[in-house]
């Protein structure tokens, strides 16, 4: 039991490690600045695919994941440029917000199932992006756009954070926030997933009528997991307009919402990490293959359907099958 | 012995089909009441309808004097009723232990997000939780399955084990959909003594069955449902020797093929 | 109106066409087909090949459609899904899969046939205009042939021994096994009429709406609402789903035209609100 | 006698779980032979293991002389095996009608199949009057009935019935037992019943076999057994 | 000697639903480029480079687009051609500032090219610019008075419509229609055009619209009865209309490059040759992409410091003049914009509308900008 613990423990040093100083290093070592940003958009939209991957664990496909992201990004953007909100604060209002909202969307359509609940959220994705055309305060077709990068943070008078205008290498500091940002998101995941709530949410991934005969609300309990799963997309929507300085309705698109699918699937839904591991892999794969110019999409889905035939319960099931075997 | 639970007049539409008719019967503290009838008479209907799975056309659900026909499921349950389902309802994917582990979910004093931090009562909880499902697992011989994945269950273990995870809930009164179906006669037997000692701790029985000599030998009284409606209440004795119910249910003898 | 309401109809033909496929697929595997649109799309541009470059006779074209596409929905069922379904834990996995091959047919497709928007003859020249309506001819044969696929697809399902065991495959593997039906061939030929359904709507629609490379994934979303309105794996529900977007579209597009870019949020909107009371469609049955 | 059915030394698991240690039963030309035993002792895997719907680790399995371990379930049924599965599985959304004909669907002659027909209603009257109702609304009994028409109608030589009296009430059970009894003896079909309900099983069975945990206790004439000790003590619990 | 290698960058939307934009800009490029190195390549100072285009897919996903930018920052390139839609170049302009690149977004908002702005160059001409020259023109020679407005619910041909219907507004047109849009996933645009050609407008005017769904509004309106003229603000290809609209397509007025017989030089014919011979047929959405790169390599001829150096690159757009070799005549090439953003932040490419007809387009008329 220690033993497990400890190699628990040496392992979540380990990646932190990884990911706070290895990477950093490696990169200014090798000089690929570029990576920075393809690292962060993996950080970012791993945490949206976390989201999503918490709505599997209750049994809901969810494909509307963009919806979200794109109003945590309006919702940042809006309090900067309207209000004169510094970006910090907006981070957190970004996700609880989503969350809020997530939690009157989802009242009605969580009692849908299967693929009805999967294309309801499909069409959650265009809903919101038409709402942003449509709405005045988005600023319409038009976005909004040139948002000043995030401001200095202080508390008590103690700057924690710089200004990233004045900052050398913000794209550094977007790493580290986006990173920061993703190791918070994935410990609360683990730690829901593996406490008693998890259990619950699997109980009602796999028979819901059971689970509410045994005393469980289960309203309640999916209201709860798909508002977490909202905050995660806010939150990481909000990070990305940030980076780009804006936002337009087409930010978050309905391929964003499947790409979030698609993170969860390929990572394994079995695995808490599975969704991190996923947007890597769909991230950098499509980046590897930036050289095959226009190949590039028949290998990446080419390979993707082979990963699938051979793995079709996720990259992470790998560890599984070869500790079976061993 | 006092009222328990009382339903009056319930009746339950489905679009034309009227499933459950006017029915309305009372069962008394720590009785074995059964709900017997031919098949599609509205028996399980009844049970979604005491344990609010349904809300009911007309007609009300009492238990101990206050009104839960029309509440949520899991508040009935938090209220004490529970009932089990007539298929095979388990999570499929888990393990025995865990499917009992997680119906204890009513027992638990911390809250969700004491859950999530794991707090001193959460932990106790959990202890709490694992011990008692062990219990309940040996009570219902189901103790050498624990660490199997419920889904490979075969269907006789598949049934004891719905019965356990209803039992885990302590309910004040818990509904039996069929408990018996797919179990041979010794099996049958073994849990009928099985229901017997849990109304011995307390529990108040109502059992859907179409096994008659364990119904006959369990039950403390019958009500018999036909087309939706109540056409018989009495002790098994006078089940048994009504002209109705034999001409509705149970049919006469035939040693050709030994019933 | 009465043009509005043509319009509806003549839409709600094509759409209910279109959603046909995927429902068959769905209802018989429990696979959301991704790649539906693709299919369509290549159906659509095996007939611009065939009719409007090589000039061979339309029926020819449509008729390569249909038969190319359901050869390749066989391949797909025979080497992709099988295998995925059998191996997987969880039966959503066929999504991803699904999805990658709607990647690999864009990219196919882009390949072949270049990023351009394509067009073939017209079938029939002219248009009708009397009574307040106007329907160029090809649209009012387009319309009509849909129908005549639809109905012929149904009474194929209902009645054939194909169409039955197809049915009683989707609605019990086991049962059906020990009926003595071949699972794995009928899956193929049920995953290939699928196909074949999206090919033929594809080579059918070419000469009126064209086609390109890019449009696969908006056609498959298109054809997920019209299955969805009307219940998943029912084909009666595809046929209403697409009935009923087509009316809302034409509908909404002149009713609410002055209010700006909502007609799709009200559909939309509309949608959610209705499944939310219906959860299973209009005649969808509790899976799915 | 001819034997129709073979079962020797039959192993099968599933992941890890051995279901049959080795069983071995046969089944006579015009013979219904019963099968009873505990939950979980393996009796719905004998009846997977014929109909090929599970492969067998060891054994061998022959119909009618014929080696079928291996084939397909749909070559095996077309051999003449029909099975009535546990549980009541008609075709929900499809009629009456409709079930019947899945029931035929290997054979070819139509006037074969309506002959069948005509059969399998003339035996279950509810049926004709439900003729064009959806299966799925139908009562559990009335499904019992179809399902086991539904095999009628494959005209098989040996039919396997699992569990025909599961969650069906007295007197339909009574009925489904005149039928099963009249069906052996008009059609001349072959019988191998699974039954919780061992007493029924073994008055209208000519042969039974007892099976605990995937291999064969006890086996023998069925009047017998119905007097044997330990059966009673077991499978009957001596009284009623 | 070895030529040296000048990598100039495309960061565009080369697949999904609109990849007719981006293929027709890179493809441009390559033929381009392909036939400078053919010919021996460029001289800029005293080197003599190939020109190698690096290209990005950037899958119409401005998150992507971002990626393709600090690529090709990473690349060590300074001049990039694209985003082709508006979120895409807003999204880029941070990395683009950052790095040190120009770049020619194909996007119309103005905040990309004013100041504090001044990394983006606007390749072509914006549709408040070319809008009102047509909707004037047809106004006196055609006497439109009664004009409506359709356009995709999507940002790019939204934005391109509330500036038209402005311009048109201004021009003292009456504008019947400006609230119709349509779902980009629409094929048959019967439902959408019955309303508006009920209204009888003299023109409709198809804002922002994507050279797939061109011909079929046009066949819908002409199918309906519509008999006004049909214009749009955006570059069209014409064996795409001739098949999707056949004869109904003729008197469609659109934007172009330099390819009409009328104005093409014999270097676009060539150019023209080059490409179809490249990729099998020519796309007339590439007429108006020859000119960035062509800019490209001419200002860093007049001025070969900046080849590594945009701020000398910035510095030479105020003066630079050059032959523009597409054009017949003595165009010339140079930068513009200080009427619409303050500063020279547009190429001066000839304003040139056309009239679709008979499966070809003919120069209606030639305008300019500054
Ligand atoms: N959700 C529903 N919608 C429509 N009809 C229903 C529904 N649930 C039950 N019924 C119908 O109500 C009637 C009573 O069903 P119920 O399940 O209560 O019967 P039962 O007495 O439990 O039968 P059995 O002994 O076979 O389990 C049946 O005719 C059934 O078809
Ligand atoms: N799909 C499966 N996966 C794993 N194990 C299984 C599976 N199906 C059955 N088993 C195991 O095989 C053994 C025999 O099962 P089987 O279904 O044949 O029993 P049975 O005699 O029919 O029982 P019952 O009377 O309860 O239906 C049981 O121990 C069961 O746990
Ligand atoms: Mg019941
Ligand atoms: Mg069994």
């Amino acid at each position: 039991m220690t033993h497990k613990r400890n190699v628990k423990i040496a392992s979540v040093v380990a990646f932190l490690a990884i990911v706070f100083i290895a990477v950093p290093a490696a990169i200014s070592a090798s000089g690929r600045i570029d990576l920075y940003y393809t690292l962060t958009s993996v950080a970012l939209l791993s945490i949206g695919s976390a989201g999503v991957w918490l709505t599997f664990y209750i049994g809901r496909i969810n494909i509307g994941q963009g919806a979200y992201a794109l109003m945590g990004g309006y919702v940042s953007a809006v309090l900067v440029m309207n209000h004169g909100w510094s970006f910090w604060p907006t981070l957190p209002v970004a996700g609880l917000f989503c969350a809020a909202a997530s939690v009157l969307i989802g009242l009605p359509i969580l009692r849908l199932r299967g693929v009805y609940f999967a294309m309801v959220t499909l069409t959650l994705t265009e809903v919101a992006r038409l709402l942003a055309l449509a709405l005045p305060i988005t600023n319409g077709a038009k976005g909004i756009v040139s948002i000043p990068l995030p401001g200095a943070l202080s508390i008590f008078g103690l700057t924690v954070i710089p200004d990233f205008a004045v900052l050398q290498n913000s794209r550094l500091a977007f790493y580290l926030l986006a990173v920061t940002v993703m190791v918070v998101c994935f410990a609360v995941m683990y730690r829901l997933v593996n406490s008693r709530i998890g259990k619950l949410c699997q109980s009602l991934q796999q028979n819901e009528e059971l689970a509410s005969s045994i005393g469980v609300n289960i309203a309640y309990l999916r209201v709860i997991a798909y508002a977490v799963s909202s905050f995660f997309g806010g939150v990481s929507g909000a990070i990305f307009a940030a980076i780009s300085q804006s936002i337009y309705p087409s930010s978050f698109t309905v391929t964003d919402s499947v790409n979030f699918m698609l993170n969860c699937f390929l990572g394994g839904l079995g695995y808490v990490f599975g969704p991190m591991l996923g947007t890597l892999v769909l991230y950098f794969g499509w980046d590897l293959l930036f050289q095959t110019g226009q190949f590039q999409l028949l290998i990446y889905s080419g390979l993707m359907i082979v990963l699938m035939l051979v793995l079709p319960n996720g990259l992470l099931s790998l560890a599984e099958m070869t500790r079976k075997k061993g | 012995m006092a009222e328990m639970l009382e339903v009056s007049g319930l009746t339950k539409r489905f679009g034309g089909l009227v499933a459950v008719n006017n029915v309305s019967f009372s069962v008394r503290e720590k009785e074995i009441l059964s709900v017997i009838g031919p098949n599609g008479a509205g028996k399980s209907t009844l049970f979604k309808l005491i344990s609010s799975f349904l809300r009911p056309t007309t007609g009300e659900v009492r238990l101990k004097g206050e009104r839960i026909s029309g509440l949520a499921p899991h508040i009935a349950a938090r209220r004490g009723v529970v009932r089990t389902f007539q298929e095979t309802t388990i999570f499929k994917n888990m393990s025995v232990r865990d499917n009992v582990v997680i119906a204890h979910h009513l027992r638990s004093k911390a809250s969700l997000f004491g859950f999530f931090l794991g707090t001193g009562t959460a932990k106790a909880d959990e202890a709490a939780f694992g011990a008692s499902a062990d219990e309940i697992l040996e009570l219902l011989g189901l103790s050498s399955l624990a660490e199997e994945t419920a889904r490979n269950l075969p269907h006789g273990h598949l049934r004891a084990l719905g019965i356990a995870i209803g039992l885990a809930t302590d309910p004040s009164i818990l509904l039996l959909d069929e408990p018996f179906a797919g179990m041979n006669h010794d099996e049958t037997m073994r849990m009928v003594a099985m229901v017997r000692r849990l109304r011995e701790r307390g529990l108040t029985i109502l059992l859907v069955e179409h096994d008659m000599p364990a119904v006959m030998r369990i039950s403390d009284r019958i009500v018999v449902l036909n087309f939706g409606q109540k056409i018989a209440e009495g002790t098994p004795s006078e089940i048994q020797a009504d002209d109705k119910v034999i001409e509705a249910y149970l049919g006469s003898e035939d040693e050709a093929i030994g019933l | 109106m009465e043009q509005v309401i043509a319009n509806g109809l003549y839409l709600g033909a094509q759409y209910a066409l279109i959603a046909l496929g995927l429902t068959l697929i769905f209802a018989l595997m429990n696979v959301l087909n991704f790649a539906h649109g693709q299919m369509y799309v290549l159906g659509g541009f095996i007939t611009y090949t065939v009719y409007g470059q090589l000039g061979l006779p339309f029926v020819v074209a449509l008729l390569a459609s249909g038969v190319t596409l359901a050869v390749i929905g066989a391949l797909m069922e025979k080497f992709l899904f099988r295998t995925v379904i059998r191996r997987s834990h969880r039966e959503e996995s066929t999504m991803l899969l699904a999805a990658a091959t709607a990647f690999f047919f864009d990219a196919v497709i882009l390949l072949l046939f270049g990023e351009k928007q394509r067009g073939v003859p017209k079938i029939v020249k002219g248009v009708f205009n009397d009574a307040g309506i106007i329907m160029p001819y090809d649209r009012m044969v387009v319309g009509a042939l849909a129908i005549v696929f639809i109905a012929a697809f149904v009474l194929y399902m209902q009645y054939s021994r194909v169409g039955r065991a197809m049915r009683a495959l989707a609605q019990d593997r086991v049962a059906a096994q020990l009926m003595g039906v071949r699972v794995d061939r009928y899956s193929m030929i049920g995953f290939a009429m699928g196909a074949m359904l999206a090919g033929v709507v594809g080579g059918l629609l070419v000469t009126i709406t064209g086609v390109n490379s890019g449009i696969g994934g908006p056609i498959s979303i298109k054809a997920f609402l019209m299955v969805m309105i009307g219940g998943a794996g029912v084909v009666g529900g595809a046929i209403a789903g697409g009935f009923i977007l087509g009316m809302m579209e034409s509908v909404g597009l002149t009713v609410l035209r002055e209010y700006g870019d909502v007609t799709y949020l009200v559909i939309f909107a509309a949608l959610m609100v209705f499944l939310s009371i219906r959860p299973n469609g209009l005649m969808g049955k509790p899976w799915g | 006698m001819n034997r129709i059915l073979n079962f020797t030394n039959v192993e099968l698991y599933y992941d890890h779980v051995y279901a049959l240690k080795g069983v071995s039963l046969e089944v006579n030309e015009g013979e219904t032979v019963a099968l009873i035993g505990a939950n979980g002792a393996g009796k719905s895997s004998i009846l997977r293991a014929i109909t090929g719907l599970r492969k067998i680790r060891s054994g061998e399995i022959h119909y009618s002389g014929k080696r079928i371990d291996g084939a397909a379930p749909d070559e095996i049924v077309k051999m003449g095996i029909a099975m009535v599965p546990e549980g009541r599985r008609v075709f929900p959304y499809m009629t009456v009608r409709d079930n019947l004909l899945m029931g035929a669907f290997t054979r070819s002659s139509k006037s074969e199949i309506a002959a069948s027909m005509e059969m399998v209603l003339g035996r279950f009257p509810r049926l004709k009057e439900r003729f064009s109702q959806a299966a799925g609304t139908m009562s559990g009994g009335e499904q019992q009935m179809l399902v086991i028409g539904r095999a009628l109608m494959a005209k098989p030589r040996l039919l396997l019935l699992d569990e025909p009296s599961l969650g069906v009430a007295p007197k339909l059970v009574q009925d489904i037992a005149r039928s099963i009894v009249a069906i052996n003896r008009d059609e001349k079909v072959s019988v191998l019943l699974v039954e919780q309900n061992s007493r029924m099983a073994l008055r209208i069975s000519q042969r039974a076999y007892a099976l605990t945990t995937g291999s064969v206790a006890l086996s023998g004439n069925s009047t017998e057994l119905l007097t044997d000790d330990r059966v009673q003590r077991l499978y009957l619990g001596g009284e009623i | 000697a070895e030529n040296k290698e000048l990598k100039i960058g495309f960061v565009g939307v080369t697949s999904g639903p609109a990849a007719a934009w981006g293929t027709s800009n890179v493809r441009s490029m390559q033929t381009r480029a392909a036939w400078i190195n053919e010919t021996g390549g460029v001289k800029i100072g005293n080197d003599t480079y190939n020109i190698n285009i690096v290209t990005f897919d950037d899958q119409k996903d401005p998150k992507r687009a971002i990626a393709g930018m600090e690529k090709m920052a990473q690349e060590g390139i300074h001049y990039v051609v694209g985003p082709n839609v508006d979120d895409g170049a807003a999204a880029v302009r941070p990395v683009a500032e950052a790095n040190g690149i120009i770049y020619f977004p194909y996007a119309f908002p103005k905040a990309l090219y004013q100041k504090p702005a001044s990394n983006a160059v606007l390749g072509m001409i914006a549709n408040y610019q070319s809008g009102p020259a047509i909707y004037k023109y047809l106004k006196e020679n055609k006497g439109v008075k009664k004009i409506a407005f359709v356009a995709a619910n999507e940002s790019d041909p939204l934005s391109q419509r509330d500036s038209g219907v402005e311009a048109a507004k201004a021009l003292g047109l009456d504008v019947v229609a400006q609230n119709d849009t349509y779902q980009n996933d629409t094929r048959d645009f019967t439902p959408v055009l019955t309303p508006i050609v009920a209204l009888k407008p003299d023109l409709l005017v198809l804002s922002g619209v994507a050279p797939a769904n061109a011909p079929l509004l046009i066949r819908a309106a002409r199918e309906l009865g519509y008999e006004g003229l049909i214009s749009t603000e955006t570059a069209q290809d014409a064996k795409v209309l001739q098949e999707g609209a056949g004869e109904y397509a003729n008197g469609f007025i659109s934007v172009g490059g330099a390819s009409t017989p009328e104005i093409a030089s014999d270097s676009m014919k060539e150019f023209v040759t080059r490409y179809t011979k490249m990729f099998g047929e020519y796309n007339d959405e590439s007429n108006t992409k020859v000119y960035a790169l062509e800019y490209i390599i001419e200002t860093l001829k007049a001025n070969p410091k900046a080849i590594n150096d945009v701020a000398e690159f910035k510095k030479t757009m105020d003066t630079f003049s050059a032959p523009n070799p597409f054009l017949k005549g003595d165009a010339k090439l140079s930068y513009v914009g200080t009427t619409s953003f303050g500063q020279k932040r547009q190429l001066s490419v000839p304003m040139v509308v056309n009239e679709y007809k008979d499966g070809a387009f003919q120069t209606l008329f030639v305008g300019s900008v500054d």
